[in-house]
């Protein structure tokens, strides 16, 4: 009898899934989602707000909170209906998460709980876009593009790649969001600084950061967070969850090495900007894969990571014109690329599809890919411009970006000695 | 009464201080500036990015001195401020027609 | 057979909820408890310290260190055990934890644990009324009080809503700590900012405050430990753990959005500090009726708990004498009352009882809000005098006041360029 | 038959443990594991980091960042393989985490968990000791330190604590760490300290710290972290665990009072260096400890612990001539013998092993006390003088140190106003 | 034209700045400086070592006022600015050649 | 020789420094400090209350130059300087007695 229940409490929760709720999951995703809240207002406002001139910290950091509070409304009023509600093309029926009450299950864990574990991913990903336009872009114009981009361009390809959304799926593995979340992101923050053109001492002025302490303690809060972004997209506290957390930290930690072995080979110079930005490449490029790598798989992945990011920002960025202010793009959207490939590449022993093709599967990663980038090119295009129109003109004046939009916009300095 | 301003390297403050108080010299007021000479910068990074910083700090001493020690003064700071390497910094010497010690109200000579 | 177990797995905890004790909800309050502690000494203390004046910065955050290294000693020596130990108007027999083993079990959890998560709510509630009286109150006298205060005044208003006293319970829905905490804060904060008289150049010199970078990381370290203090109080990592973790996320984005959007409104700005505000303010607002509200219900109480603040500290506070300087009054107290109004208003379907009397329980919201007042007052007037006289007077003196207490009481200075 | 499973729910872990993995125990490992890691690159960063001039501040981060990358990768290489390996005096057979799969556990957890989780304790261990060393060595030396040191003295070091080697285990108590990682840090930053000489100003020089602020901000994340750290290590979320973690906030909180008193008795100043010094002395004192020890033990220990730490900078330190920069001996290793003597003296009632016996006890912790003293200290100026071999010798130029390093070998700045 | 340099005590600022405005003085350029003189520096704590701070914060006021202002100018600044404790500062006056206002290219007594 | 001090707009700073490179004058010590003029401050909030900052960030410039280049130097500035809005600052020409280098000891005219 014993034996017999024993055997039974072992067993693989996969087969009861739906039916119970598990404290030890639900534990888990408690706090996975308080990490990932973590990052925004936290983690990225800091990174962010130090890489930018003191002048424009407070603006940088605001468009991070801000972000974070609308998108935890737009999430709730329609964001989650339309990424997890039922549907191919676009979901439907859970506005304002009608429907869903306390005892409500999504596998293990309470479904308004994963509500808000998603809802945190949406807000994460139009704050790291903001990297882009920062130190020109209207706050208001920011503030409302913002809700807008989670409704037309987060939600719809969350739904294709997580919601149940059959047609526009192509069987990318993106266990924690690569695709969804750092691409999507990425190419947004690129459109829309291409859009605003770029700053105007953009290339002349030194461009000195803030302070290299917040972009430190940003990037470690974000390491941090990151931990629940990809082991909590598990949803669950197993074995997996395990894998993925190992191989989030050493990716994340080869991405550092990556990144100031080369700064310290070309320039003799190790930088904390450097080893912070490193520690990011390679979180984003485990991300996809951090369900399914190995820690062999991850020390290349985050290495190679953080080398592009840098090799990224410090050449490649300079042949395009275009002022990606803090490289949104180059850190999120290329190493994202390249997390995508090396997903299909790098799959631990222990994870592997008995009839994996890796033929197959790079052509599933990259029609992902491309459905992601002109997607959200063309969508995030046309809902910039809405914002802009709605705010009268989405740059602020000259005499504004001057000044600096912390005293201009916000009437605050970020520090007073 | 003469100003003296002298532009010296940060980290010879100290050294600059205890040798004016040896001599007598008890009063200054000292700011952070920075200074543009032969001295060229050192480059910092920005992500990748190297920019000259053409800017140095420095310190920037102020002092009145009766006249009378002015010659005494100088040659305590340069001795002092010196390293022997470029960037060490100038003194500038000019008048001053008048002081007054704002607590007591007293002036010239007696106010330095 | 296999069903029957099945079944039995998902009973509600409740009923053999005294006998065993739950991993999952023991790693949900380990982790709550780690959070709510991380609300002190950074989240608090940053907001606050943030707020000061640069040269009194370090006094006002090793106000929230100090309250609470102070209030961890009183906690386990007695505080504990007059709030939860047995009686009906004052608990006893748990000094110093007496009788208390790992083995111990409180619900699911072990009982140490919960005295644990408990005694980050009673520093935390001292440490809020700090704000009141920074750049004046003396540093030991301030540590004194912080002592007494929760023995007398915290630790039986405690009891009394959750500790077992049944006298002095109304039966008010105070999930999480609205009246307790809150409430009871912010009228000891402003009790003692009436003792002690305004700061002398109060109204006449601008206030910078030191940095609004700290204050929006102080809040996000809030907000983040704010999950553990009200989903926490679930106790079980269940669906009403849930619940409260959503609420709480979707109401502190409402009370950001509701601050700043009437700052904007009226002073065409939109502060950082307003934002990390609102976000407080919103939280603060939940707090009591993040176990039962729903979403909407969140996004009223959010919303006009971040209006409310705004409203409160930029206009009503000004037909008011009291140098209540950093607001804890007006954000902890005053939203706080509107908080336990909102629980009785906004309940969620699936959380309303069903003999439900919006009327009767109105009294008892208003009566439990009554009874904190007087008591608070009246035992926090006392505390402080006893405090003042101890540490001969509780104001420190002009010079000391003009110079900044950072120099002068802890010889430090927040930053050394 | 209700009864019969309830009881079998209730039966302890231990019997089956090797069998099941149990979610509650593996969500608050994971969470743990995500605790102790952010001690590095935030916690620790920032309290050295704002202990350090403001012209050595991001260097000092640095070491702390690039400890956790490269200490992450060593660990993974070959670090868990000595330290959990099979073997007597040195472990084998689990290189590049060999064998492992996401199957795989130790105790009822995931054993890619147990890896990460043991990790990060590693990293932290030579990110301690690099506070001994800073303003004066090159960063290029320590970091080739740091991958030496954790193989060849910290791995050795864990395996015999807790790795399963026998011959060298004289069966310490240490839970947490307080000999493995605290002394041992202790040593090698002491004598890396005596390698490189004291920096040329000091002793003349007033050194004053770049802020408090992070200082604080930093002992706040680390008392967090360390509750993944203390109550980390039971490796299951229950009782112990619960008991580990309460009692590790009391000593923080006693270790505040302990440090902040004495400073106020002999300077009249309370000063918040002092008060996160005391905290963190108060934790290193609780950490082998945590395990076994009651409320009223911590208390007594985190008192010690604080006022001996503050005994040891103030007064003891001066009788050496070793410029141990940020008392990483003082503080880690000092007070961490403190501590592992406290471990057999204060035991709670209901810990207190049947057979126990203090002097034999006492034997054991001074057998592992003095094996660590000896062992690090002769191994670590080994891998010191390879490290300074490679790197063209350990210590920046005059020039260098003068100008700081952040300037120098980072090339960049603190803040930038 | 006249060149008056103060060194204040930090909080007398907006007392001084108001009194000045009076009397029509609206031009001034301020700068945070430290100052070394009678005053004690009052002693510092890093992890129980005590150090004295011998620079203290004050600030250094500059303006530039036609000659027939002087006497009011400095008269108005040491009433405002005293306290009558040790540490006051001082105010010292020199000789301006020129001045030049930038936007309009304005000379002299036209352009304080 | 000439001390030229000029208090100008932030932002300016590399401008003009750079056309007084291209005239030779290649030492200047630089200073950030805050200016009341009549150009009207901005207001700042705090937490729902509004004040008016009357102090604005300038940077002040100080050359030392030989009286011939003066003319030439002070034209320099004011062109580079110049938007033409309020605020832009102001130049002053004072007399220096004494100039040395540090590092050399040259004194005066060698010494610029
Ligand atoms: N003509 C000048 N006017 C004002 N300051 C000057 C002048 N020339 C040099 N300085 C100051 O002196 C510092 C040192 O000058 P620099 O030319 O770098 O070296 P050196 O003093 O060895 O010739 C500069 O950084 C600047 O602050
Ligand atoms: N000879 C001097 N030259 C330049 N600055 C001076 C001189 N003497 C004093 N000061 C400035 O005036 C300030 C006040 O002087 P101090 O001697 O402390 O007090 P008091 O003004 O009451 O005599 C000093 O901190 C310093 O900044
Ligand atoms: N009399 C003066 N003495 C010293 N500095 C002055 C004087 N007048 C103006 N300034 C400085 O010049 C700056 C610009 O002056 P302001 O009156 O605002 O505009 P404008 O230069 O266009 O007339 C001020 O901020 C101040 O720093």
């Amino acid at each position: 009898m014993k034996r017999l229940l024993l055997v039974l409490l072992a067993l693989p929760t996969l087969v009861f899934a739906e039916d119970t709720l598990s404290s030890g999951d639900t534990a888990w995703m408690l706090v996975a989602t308080a990490f990932v809240m973590l990052m925004t207002p936290a983690g990225l406002a800091l990174f962010y707000g130090g890489l930018t001139r003191s002048k424009n910290t407070l603006n940088t950091i605001g468009m991070s909170l801000g972000a974070y509070a609308v998108g935890t409304l737009v999430w709730v009023l329609v964001g989650y209906s339309i990424a997890f509600g039922d549907g191919d093309i676009i979901g439907t029926g859970k506005v304002l998460l009608s429907g869903i009450t306390s005892e409500s299950l999504s596998g293990t864990i309470p479904e308004l709980l994963f509500v808000a574990f998603q809802g945190t991913f949406a807000a994460i990903a139009v704050a790291i876009a903001s990297g882009s336009m920062i130190e020109r872009v209207k706050f208001s114009t920011y503030m409302i593009f913002a809700a807008l981009w989670i409704v037309a361009v987060y939600a719809p390809i969350t739904h294709w790649a997580w919601g149940g959304g059959e047609t526009l799926n192509f069987g990318e593995m993106d266990f924690a969001g690569g695709t969804v979340v750092h691409l999507n992101a990425g190419i947004a923050g690129f459109v829309v600084a291409m859009i605003l053109g770029r700053r105007k001492d953009y290339g002349k002025a030194a461009i000195k950061p803030f302070s290299p302490v917040l972009v430190v303690l940003g990037a470690a809060l974000l390491w941090f967070g990151w931990f629940g972004f990809n082991a909590g997209s598990e949803v669950a506290a197993d074995g997996v969850a395990a894998s993925a957390f190992l191989v989030t930290n050493v990716a994340a930690a080869l991405g550092v090495i990556g990144w100031v072995a080369l700064e310290w080979l070309i320039y003799k110079k190790a930088t904390l900007v450097g080893g912070a930005s490193g520690a990011v490449a390679g979180l984003v490029a485990i991300t996809p894969a951090s369900g399914s790598a190995g820690v062999e798989g991850a020390i290349i992945i985050g290495f190679i990571g953080g080398a592009l990011g840098f090799w990224a920002v410090s050449k490649l960025k300079h042949m395009f014109k275009v002022d990606d202010s803090l490289d949104a793009f180059w850190i999120h959207g290329l190493v994202g690329i390249w997390g995508s490939i090396a997903t299909a590449l790098f799959i631990a022993d222990y994870a592997m599809p008995e009839d994996y093709s890796l033929g197959s599967q790079l052509v599933a990663q990259f029609s992902a890919i491309g459905l992601t980038i002109v997607y959200s090119a063309i969508v995030t295009a046309i809902v910039f411009y809405i914002a802009s129109a709605l705010t009268g003109g989405g740059r602020v004046d000259d005499e504004t970006e001057s000044r600096g939009l912390d005293e201009t916009t916000h009437g605050e300095k970020a520090i007073n000695l | 009464m003469k100003k003296v301003e002298a532009v010296i390297k940060p980290f010879k403050l100290e050294d600059v201080k205890d040798a004016l108080a040896e001599i007598g010299i008890t009063g200054m007021t000292v700011s952070e500036v920075k200074g543009y000479g032969r001295q060229k910068g050192h480059s910092e990074l920005y992500r990748g990015a190297e920019y000259v910083v053409d800017f140095l700090p420095k310190i920037k001493m102020e002092m009145v001195v009766g006249a009378d020690m002015l010659e005494q003064v100088v040659n305590t700071i340069v001795e002092a401020a010196r390293t022997g390497k470029i960037g060490d910094g100038k003194i500038f010497v000019s008048d001053i027609e008048k002081i007054i010690r704002i607590r007591t109200g007293e002036t010239d000579i007696e106010a330095v």
